[in-house]
């Protein structure tokens, strides 16, 4: 019963600090290679193969709170949040 | 109403009681500790609060924190006491939210004495913390004009959004007069619409000093500046004493102006052509009505209870019209009337105009 | 009339507050009046006085150099008041307890037998006022009446229960004024 | 009993959280800090009845940063300034957040004092070990032998001094009710720095008294260490010197 | 010895260690870190004491103490540092224990902003904690003089037994310029006689500020004062530029004093006669050359950064003979030599005397 | 072994406390712990090399009561003179002499980082519950319930919070050696109190660094007790609430 | 082997506030009646009988340090000071 | 002859050790000089600048309104200083990243692209070196070779790995400018 998710980062706020690449446990985030306002390499879900589970690891250590999480499950009512 | 018999400390404490303070924090020392006392024991029995900060340092930013508010707030204490509250007062003056400091001043420098003193005159009215501000300084002379000026500073704090001072020697607060006190004022229910009180319903409020921006604070600062012009404009007062047909003018306040007082009433016996003026208000200064005095008069006699510090400020109003003496007694000796007399009797000998001191030899 | 009075002795002997018995008198009667205490390190153990200043007009400095009466409770209050007190002012002292050779012509200075008196009346504490009693013997300040009436309406509840014991020794310093003697005369 | 599949939201950013870009440095957990206090103050509902109060530090603007009343105290103050406003406002909110410098160097006694008195406040202290906003001196709680810009030669404990332990003083007094220690150095312990948090905020809703919860805190801009590692160091090197547990926890 | 590009906090601090400073105790603060942490550096390395206090309260009451042995120490901080350091300045003032200070000055009231200000002024030379007393406030315009000025702090206040602080505004404190540090002097060996360093073989020393009789403290408020007489009388220091046949003269310290050089450069060029008087003791103030000045003059224009705080004591000196104006700039924000010029030259249009003005205009 | 009997001189005033009137209360224990100081320095041999520093309260002048070297602190600050002084003169012997209001209200933070910094100091800390020379107002270390001149009512601990306890919070830091408590209550207690501050001092000598010996003080003026009840009020109300004991004792 | 003891007290520095007598094991100081300059009654020997045995307990409490304690012990060495 | 030039850019360009380069090499001249930075809040992440002056003469003023030459690191810097720049002075923008249009036709503002320089050098922070030469080679306040004499003399140790590429990337800068474009020309 594997759960589908999704991230959406805020990409002209985040600080391109890396710390959500390194926690996520899907390893489906990584730093851009352009720069946003601010001069910095925004952070992005590069998930091709959708194995983001929605786990929300990468929101709970971004510091600038620019990312967030959605999920979908399969086959019961949804938790409620997990933050 | 009729009269009670008054302490000024006690005085102080009930009337900015009757003036609804809702908050207190002090810390105890000689001599205003019966302001403190005073408080401890009126108001919790009000339900209001009263907090014996852990120093000085920390009552004034109590003050600063409840003040905030929007409450009546004040903090009360003595010379070195008050040294330690500059940073905060300037964090109060910054973000321009109403307080009210009482200083019961004592001899200095350093511990010194808690003998009467007027040695604060600097660090109170030409502002001892860092930054461009003023606070209003009210001087009472008698046990009824502390109470009135406590109400005073009150009303001005609000009115302005500024510190408000009362400051007066060891004397007046130790000093048993008749007075009357006012009645007691209904609290102010709503808070005024710039105080933090939790964002029900409105967007939020901050209270800070910090532009980070210079030309932000400068910003700031003008508009500091354009208060504390209208302050000057509208709220100087004084009282004078036998002004009229004074060719030489005796300047003090507190315990100093009441001594020259007697001193001016000796002199006037003695024929010599003397009045008083004695500032209500040390900022702002009543330097208008100084200059105006200068135009006419001989000379000028500052008495002080300190090495001289108004006495720069009288040299400004009177800019060098005249010349502006001083006697000053310090490290809590206070002058007596005699002493002022003598240096009175000086004063008119050594500015008597050429044709008079031909008459007296002649 | 201006009268400017000094109540001094050791602390507890009750100087500060027949200053302010009289000050209270006085402003009931309608006069302007200052009671200043001398405050601060003297006060433990050492020496306390107090200055009532009590007239018609304003008063200005609540302090004199000289003052025209004088009431000295212990020996170092009668020492150092005798060279300051006004020409032809009157010092009422504690003779029980003072032992200063009084050497001033132009001065009245009563011997009052305060402490003994106090004693034989019961209670030490009433010092002071058999020798504010004396006082107003001499000095028309204010009635007896008047301090009497003080003493009714601002006496602290916890001395109440001598209430009556003051006006007594009240009366028994006029008494003892009025055979003191006086130096010089 | 399967339903159909809806896509639904795990996380958002916390409404008491400032719409505002943060000054902070990238990486820095000054910013995990925020947010968790202003998850905390979504979920209890008190944003319209919170104060906060501001240090002087690197969050200093932290009054920018959530969307209460706020009040910017002067440096190590923020304790006194808070029993200011709570003693005549005692149906609200108050909460300070402050630095190791503020806190634990200028500010040891306004803290202290306010635990013993019990005052009902929340204190967020975000333990860094360093003065981050001035460019990274010496704060009371660096570690023996680190660098800073005012121990050029590592902190020597013979003549600065040992690490203060906040939270192992502040147990000791009897106006403290929850005193707790968290790290922001991986999402587990952030969740559980968020717990305390709560804690500490729901003891002021009952009324208990002092709450202080301690985090510790990345700078990885002074340390000069890149943001992942500043956290892996802070496991490391802050951690066995500043444990992590509740050191008083008194329901009344 | 070689100049070398020296920043000016850091200038100072090596002045210092160079000068002989045997402690050093101060709290990080913008814009005067660099001091503090070119100490941490420099004191260990030479074996002598180095202390970053818990606050700026501890770190002046730390001075006071290593003061009072008779060692040569220091602290340094900027505006509310400095406010915090009142009451420990009172202190010290009046146990008479050298010590110097230096505060580089920030934008205000309040947390403000760390831009460069000069609203200390009054803070620093009317003396700001409670009690009768001056410290020596020397204004370095330069990176040399504030090498030369941190120096002759030692010197003066060791002669004096007194406080003598360096003054400056951030600017002056991030400036870089060539400048020549001085040799490294000898450490002194034997404590003066007043200092307390152990009773051995004498009587013990005590060092404190509390004088309990009135009359006592008032005597040592006499020596206190007389002393500052002295000081007064020796101790003043100015630099005048282009001041031959000014009718015009401009007053400004440290940075504002080197804008109003240029200024005053521009202004010559243009004709209008101005000189500038650039106060190097801000106390002792050079008030009676600013007098003699005055004499002569059409007009004063002072420059300050920040709301108008030196002026009252230009106007204390000018005594009414000519009118003296103002221009400031707070918040940080640095005045620019274009403004000022501007200023000056209304100034000479309003005081033209009315001959010249027929001139011009005929 | 008979001898002769001869008279010996078994007890005399210490030659470290001069020879003046001082200005206490008459029983005001302060004497007492003047005299056990004075006993150490003469026993240690170090009168000549002693600093001592006074602080603000009713000890202000015991800078007239000790033949060594002293100087007077602002109120709160003398942790931070004494830094000052040791450090420049590190072979000297530095002691503060404080009160509670002076040591644990507005001082301490200075108190507590000198603890931290292990600075090699000797400081005696007299509690007597009270603050003595304003008149008697609340300390930090008040009893629950206790009046006074600013807690007429008596300390609520609700508003005023509970006594500190000054050996237990410096106990907690890495930089302190040797922090007790003694009572100065009856000629027992004494003595051992005056062991104590032996070791308090020895500790410096040795280079230990920071201790602290907290005495329990009568107050009889401003409790209202004379002196020889004031001593049993010591004994039944203030032991309970400050045990005494040795709360740290490092030997280096 | 009893050991004798006397004291002497400093009367005109001792500020009566009786400690002393209140410890004394012997019971032989008692307050005078008379009062020395500074306004105190000050404590006294009054030891008739020769009952002080030197034990410095007096002297231990006495907050003046006004109190001199001397011993005669017959039969041994005295011993050191005991305080 | 009094030069007053500005240096800015991001944190971590190197406007400020440009400067002081310019400040080492002109004290060592033996001319007068004054380095002052930007400090504070706009130093973190934001933009940092610096002003330098040289002159024959003491230096009054250490900061200039209308400086007579910018040198500018990025888009912020160039858009602050183009209208603040003398009439007739010179502004060298580091054209890789600065995209702002510049219309004043009093000025010379010349367009150097020295974040690719620099990168073709092989290191992105000699970029500051490559706009220093550029100026050096249109403003004449001091040789190419005195500015490299303060390189070898006052280079901090953990650059010093780096100072032939600082040469190098200096007179890049000086070959840069002199084909460069110049707005208005
Ligand atoms: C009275 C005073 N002293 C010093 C400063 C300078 N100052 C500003 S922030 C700070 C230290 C901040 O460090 P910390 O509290 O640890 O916060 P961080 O920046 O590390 O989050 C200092 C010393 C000041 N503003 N006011
Ligand atoms: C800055 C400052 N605040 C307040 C005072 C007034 N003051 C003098 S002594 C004292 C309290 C002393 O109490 P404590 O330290 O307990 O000593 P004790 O008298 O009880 O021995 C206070 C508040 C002062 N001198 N300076
Ligand atoms: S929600 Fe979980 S899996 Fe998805 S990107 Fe974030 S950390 Fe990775
Ligand atoms: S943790 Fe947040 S700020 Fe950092 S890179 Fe990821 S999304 Fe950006
Ligand atoms: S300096 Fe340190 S604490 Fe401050 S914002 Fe940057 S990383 Fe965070
Ligand atoms: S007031 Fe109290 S502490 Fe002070 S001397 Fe008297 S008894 Fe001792
Ligand atoms: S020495 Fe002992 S026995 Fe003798 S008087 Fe003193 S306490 Fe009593
Ligand atoms: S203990 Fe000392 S001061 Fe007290 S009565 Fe006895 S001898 Fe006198
Ligand atoms: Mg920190
Ligand atoms: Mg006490």
């Amino acid at each position: 019963m594997a759960a589908k998710g999704r991230i959406e980062i805020d990409a002209e706020h985040c600080k391109g600090c890396e710390l959500c690449t390194t926690v996520c446990p899907q390893n489906v985030i990584k730093m851009s290679d352009w720069f946003n306002v601010k001069g910095y390499r925004p952070a992005a879900l590069v998930d091709p193969a959708g194995e983001c589970t929605g786990c929300a690891v990468c929101a709970v250590i971004c510091p600038d709170a620019v990312i967030t999480v959605y999920r979908t499950i399969t086959g019961r009512t949804p938790a409620a949040a997990l933050v | 109403m009729t009269k009670e018999l008054l302490k000024g400390n006690v005085a102080i404490a009930e009337a900015a009681v009757r003036a609804g303070v809702e908050a207190y924090f002090g810390y105890p020392i000689t001599p205003q500790t019966e302001l403190l006392e005073h408080m401890s024991k009126r108001m919790p029995e009000l339900g209001r609060a009263f907090v014996q900060a852990e120093s000085e340092v920390a009552a004034i930013n109590m003050v600063y924190g409840a003040a905030s508010t929007g409450k009546r707030v004040m903090t009360s204490s003595s010379s070195p006491g008050v040294s330690l509250m500059q940073e905060g007062l300037s964090y109060i003056a910054g973000s321009e939210v109403p307080s009210v400091i009482v200083d019961v001043m004592r001899g200095g420098p350093g511990l010194g004495n808690i003998a009467p003193s007027q040695s604060d005159y600097f660090q109170m009215v030409k502002m001892a913390g860092h930054g461009d501000y003023k606070q209003i300084v009210l001087a009472p002379a008698t046990v009824q004009e502390a109470i009135d000026l406590t109400l005073l500073a009150f009303d001005l704090a609000e009115k302005y959004r500024t510190i408000a001072t009362v400051l007066l020697d060891g004397n007046i607060g130790q000093l048993m007069e008749p007075a009357e006190l006012p009645p007691m004022r209904e609290l102010r229910q709503t808070p005024p619409d710039w105080a933090v009180s939790g964002a029900k319903g409105r967007k939020k409020n901050i209270i800070s000093s910090i532009h980070l921006q210079p030309e932000e604070l400068e910003t700031f600062n003008h508009k500091l500046q354009a208060k504390l012009k209208l302050i000057a404009a509208n709220e100087v007062r004084y009282k004078e004493y036998m002004i009229e047909g004074a060719e030489l003018i005796v300047v003090g306040f507190g315990t100093a102006g009441r001594v020259a007082q007697t001193a001016v009433k000796l002199a006037r016996a003695q024929g010599i052509p003397v009045g008083l003026l004695r500032p209500i208000t040390l900022w702002p200064f009543p330097e208008e009505r100084l200059s105006q005095l200068a135009d006419e008069a001989r000379g000028f006699l500052v008495v002080e209870m300190n090495a001289g510090q108004m006495i720069d400020d009288v040299k400004i109003a009177v800019a060098g019209q005249c010349p502006v003496e001083f006697y000053g007694r310090t490290g809590g000796v206070v002058p007596l009337p005699d002493e002022v007399l003598a240096t009175i009797a000086k004063l008119d000998q050594a500015t008597l105009p050429a044709n008079r001191v031909a008459a007296l030899n002649g | 009339m201006t009268y400017d009075i000094i109540f001094s002795g050791f602390g507890g002997q009750g100087a500060l507050f027949a200053g302010q018995l009289l000050a209270y008198a006085a402003m009931d009667a309608g006069r302007f009046v200052t009671w200043i205490p001398s405050y601060g390190p003297e006060m433990r153990g050492g020496t306390a006085h107090c200055t009532v200043i009590i007239s018609e007009e304003e008063i200005g400095s609540p302090l004199v150099r000289n003052p025209s009466t004088v009431i000295a409770l212990n020996n170092p209050s009668a020492e150092k008041y005798e060279p300051l007190l006004a020409t032809n002012g009157y010092l009422f002292y504690n003779s029980s307890l003072v032992s200063h050779p009084f050497t001033r012509r132009n001065i009245h200075a009563l011997a009052i037998p305060g402490s003994t008196a106090a004693a034989e009346l019961g209670h030490a504490k009433l010092l002071n006022m058999v020798l504010l009693g004396a006082m107003l013997a001499y000095v028309p300040v204010l009635p007896l009446e008047a301090v009497e009436q003080a003493l009714d309406n601002h006496i602290p509840a916890r001395r109440r229960e001598l209430l009556e014991a003051n006006k007594l020794a009240l009366r028994k310093g006029i008494e003892l004024a009025q055979r003191a003697v006086q130096i010089p005369a | 009993m399967t339903t159909t599949p809806v896509e639904q939201l795990v996380y958002q950013r916390p409404a008491a959280l400032s719409e505002v870009h943060t000054h902070y440095c990238p990486g820095c957990t000054h910013g995990v800090a925020h947010r968790l206090v202003a998850e905390v103050i979504d979920e209890l509902g008190i944003r319209e009845n919170t104060i906060g109060v501001a240090p002087v530090g690197c969050s200093v603007f932290c009054y920018n940063y959530f969307e209460v009343d706020f009040v910017e105290a002067a440096h190590g103050r923020a304790p006194a300034m808070a029993t200011g406003i709570k003693r005549v406002l005692p149906d609200r909110v108050v909460f300070t957040y402050q630095g190791d410098g503020d806190l634990a160097s200028i500010g040891l006694a306004e803290i202290m004092h306010a635990a013993l008195r019990g005052e009902n406040l929340t204190v967020i202290f975000i333990n860094n070990a360093i003065y981050g906003m001035t460019g990274g001196q010496m704060a009371p709680t660096t570690l023996p032998g680190m660098k800073t810009t005012s121990s050029p030669m590592g902190r020597d404990v013979e003549t600065s001094g040992f690490p203060i332990r906040i939270c192992e003083l502040l147990a000791t007094m009897d106006g403290a009710t929850y005193i707790a220690r968290r790290s922001l150095h991986n999402p587990t312990e952030i969740r559980k720095a968020k717990k305390a948090i709560k804690q500490a905020f729901e003891n002021q809703l009952h009324g208990h008294g002092f709450s202080l919860v301690e985090l510790l805190s990345s700078c990885p801009t002074n340390w000069d260490i890149p943001p992942a590692e500043a956290l892996k160091w802070i496991e490391a090197q802050m951690v066995p010197v500043y444990p992590l547990d509740d050191f008083k926890s008194v329901k009344k």
